[in-house]
């Protein structure tokens, strides 16, 4: 049902963790499935220098979070707010029909974060 | 990779001696039972015999099983076969909030054609309340559907008590023993069941056959109409091989009956207690004492259920979220809410499943396999703090 | 003995290379579809190409086929779905009066609830009037039903100007084919068919599983309720090896489409030549163009059939005498008598269905056993005086 | 489902046939299923000396019908009176129970025989 890079990503996820001193954090929660991640950024020049995150839902949840992080590492944020969902699950080699929700988690979390960092939201 | 399977309420395997069986009943003895020659004859004595290895297990007579294809069927059929049969008389249906979807949603789609339903609650251990049962039978009331045991938790309601109930309000009585038949003692009789539903590939019979046991006196309308068979109570050719298959399984259920449920246990609750020891922060679903030998429901703070499925999947490990039929869809299984268990913590429900093939091993490999996978899980969380108050406040509903 | 089978509309053997492919099912791969663990994914994807094998026999599309546990089930999900959903746009369905007890019961249950049901005649051949099915079309006609192949004669029936016929009306139209399918081409898309059931055990998968194709855009309510598999359209756990062998069934049928009806068609055709050359006074019931390859119905003045079948039993040749599921009844089969064939005369009757194992040796021995039982019988019989007037008249109707 | 008997009296029926010189016939058909008999008799002296029989009708009821001849030679015809289907259903070790009525065909031609030789009619 899950592609191999979803199953390795959630295998093994890049970037968990939380972040000692972020430059900005955003939490977001799927209404639809409780799924929630989080997510902490470091921005350097308008460029986001490192992030990391923690999820809580399912595999498709997991590996979209850290596809994403992946994909933005070095973008700015201006670039990183164009990145959508469905980027991420296509970067994944797809997601089943009835997880296809799931993978929203992951750039809405990200939205947050870098609309937080603009409001100076830590 | 050794492959532990830990699913055994979403499915079994087809045991050997039961596939045997079958198998002639294939390409040989291939006739239609209700044909008069030589192939039909072939086939004919085949399904009364397995007819009376069903009726023994649940000391049922024989003329009272009618053959159907799956537990949802003889759900679908003692419910809305009731409704059909006794509209004259009233229109009332109590049943609980935790029964599978084969009931609940049957009874849904009976409230949208004027029949009143009454879902009692249950506790946060998952137990019904015999009072509010008795309190909620009406004149009008015509059917009692409570299940034998829970699939999600194991839970097993006291049937015997139910049919009492029943019998002294002269309510029929169904209940869904689909996850309790050949499992733990069932005896119709008994228990003043009046109708009782099985399923065949939960006790090591093949998919696609069940039975649907009807109290002599208790008539039903068909949900299948058609030809002659089961005395015009379910029409469709014989699923020969597959009811020739039920009769072996329910035969070795009943031989085992002593056996197996014992051995089960044991390991069940080695599980248990390993888990607990080794995994903080956990909750067993459903009243300790009071549930099939084989079932372990729990929850794990801070995941989510299918994310721990897939985990131990990858490490060869079967087990379910909720009931296979439901772990598809997302959120919280509608037992664990009905038992109010926090949201949250719902969602990290996982349920081992033994059988009567599970080793000590299989338990062992478990318990190595599980700690470090809920760990892995739980550092990604933003939801686990260990000791934190989240955690402790789920565990404590 | 050797043991000659000509009872294929009553059930066929499982072909060998379904066999084969379903035995993996049982015990290695016996998860359950809807599981998500690795038992669940040796299943699910066996479902879904038995799916797209079944969808390309009848020109379907995946989506449109939902399995069923025979063809009853099919007739019955069909019928009552078809009236629980469209009961806001008209009560009124048109059936024959030669269709199987499954749609015949069903339609008389339905009108026990309040549902208007037309029974078309037929004329003595068995052929029905299109000008009538027109006319008996109302604003409140909902659905029209009408068999692809009669299962006791083997009459086919013009599918393809009723699908045109109810498209120009803007009614469903259903069809059983269960008898059609795997026989003769079946086009739901040239023929316009909204609605369409099969049964696996024709076709030599096993029984206990079959399918109604439901076209897009035609959602019925299901009769079994419960679980979300088949998109909510039929609850209960797949029969996963039934499935697979309806899969396999239907793509060797389809194979075999160009071959085995023209060979089934010649040896049909010298069984029936060769009893009508060596007995007088018989009877070919149903339009002589205008049937299934494989079925050859027979009346023989003067003695009863089910005397007749135990005759040819007991040669080790089997036949049935109307459909399996009415001959264990007494009396005329309800097709004989739409077909005004003479009350006595509609007794005699014994139906050949040939199958694609029959062989030119089988036809032999049935033209050697044939003649002396019925002369056997007729020399017993009350009724019977070699070109009396009572057997003239009945072969004259 | 029908006895070694009920086999062996319908392959091989007893006294079939007609009788040139009756001294009554009797013939007798089912309302339920269309089974008619025709029963011949030669009586002496009130003993069933001959009797033959013509039956239309599943196995059930020719073998009931061979059973019947076999059963009622050699009585008396008040003796003849007395035997039930249920009698001869025995005497062939039994029939299954949606071909009993079958069974009846045999004693009810026997005593419309019985019946048309006490009133003269041959
Ligand atoms: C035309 C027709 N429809 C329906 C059925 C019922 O099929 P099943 O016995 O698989 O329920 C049959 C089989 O007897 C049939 O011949
Ligand atoms: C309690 C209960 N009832 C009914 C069913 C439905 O059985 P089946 O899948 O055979 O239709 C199940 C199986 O999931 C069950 O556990």
């Amino acid at each position: 049902m899950y592609s191999e890079k979803v199953l390795d990503h959630f295998s093994n996820p890049r970037n968990v963790g939380e972040m000692a001193d972020p430059d900005a954090t955003g939490e977001f929660g799927s209404s639809h499935c409780g799924d929630t991640i989080k997510v902490f950024l470091k921005v350097e020049d308008g460029v986001i220098q490192d992030i990391k995150f923690k999820t809580f839902g399912c595999a498709a949840a997991i590996a979209s979070s850290s596809m994403m992080t992946e994909m933005v590492r070095g973008m700015t944020i201006e670039e990183a707010l164009q990145l959508t969902n469905e980027m991420v699950a296509e970067a994944l080699d797809g997601l089943p029909p009835e997880k296809m929700h799931c993978s929203c988690l992951a750039a809405d979390g990200l939205h947050k974060a870098i609309s937080n960092y603009r409001d100076g939201i830590r | 990779m050794r492959r532990i399977y830990l699913d055994n309420n979403a499915t079994t395997a087809v045991r050997p001696e039961v596939l045997e069986g079958m198998l002639p009943f294939f390409t040989e003895a291939f006739g239609n039972p209700s044909s008069l020659h030589w192939a039909g004859r072939q086939a004919s004595p085949a399904i009364e015999q397995a007819r009376r290895e069903v009726a023994a297990l649940i000391n049922a007579k024989e003329e009272e099983i009618v053959f159907t294809s799956c537990g949802s069927e003889g759900d679908n059929l003692a419910l809305k076969g009731t409704v059909e049969a006794l509209q004259s008389r009233g229109n009332h249906i109590i049943t609980t909030a935790v029964e599978h979807p084969a009931v609940l949603d049957t009874c849904r789609f009976l409230e949208k054609k004027g029949v009143e339903v009454t879902y009692l609650p249950v506790d946060r251990e998952g137990l019904l309340d015999l009072d509010r049962l008795e309190r909620a039978i009406t004149s009008r009331t015509i059917l009692i559907s409570v299940m034998w045991a829970n699939n999600e938790t194991g839970v097993l309601f006291p049937i015997r008590e139910i049919g009492a109930l029943a019998r002294k309000h002269q309510v029929r009585f169904f209940t869904d023993a689909v996850q309790a038949a050949g499992r733990v003692p069932v005896d119709v009789e008994e228990a003043q069941v009046d109708l009782l539903s099985l399923s065949g590939h939960k006790i090591g019979a093949p998919k696609g056959v069940g039975i649907l046991y009807i109290r002599k006196g208790n008539p039903l309308a068909p949900l299948i109409h058609g030809g002659h068979q089961e005395r015009r109570r379910r029409a469709g050719t014989h699923n020969v091989a597959g009811i020739v298959g039920l009769g072996i399984a329910c035969r070795k259920a009943a031989e085992e009956l002593e056996t197996v449920p014992t051995r089960v246990t044991v390991l069940r609750d080695r599980l248990q207690n390993g888990i607990v020891s080794l995994i903080p922060e956990i909750k067993v679903n459903g009243a300790l004492g009071l549930r099939l030998p084989n079932t372990l429901n729990l929850c794990f703070a801070g995941i989510e259920g299918e994310a721990l499925l897939l985990r131990l999947d990858m490490e060869g490990i079967a087990a379910s979220s909720g009931s296979a039929c439901t772990s598809g869809s997302l959120g919280m299984s509608h037992v664990l809410e009905a038992m109010q268990v926090n949201p949250l913590l719902g969602q990290s429900s996982v349920r081992f499943s033994l059988g009567r093939n599970t080793t000590s091993e299989d338990i062992d490999r478990v318990l190595e396999v599980l700690p470090p996978s809920v760990q892995k899980l739980r550092d990604m969380s933003p939801f686990w703090k260990a000791g934190s108050r989240c955690c402790a406040v789920c565990l404590s509903q």
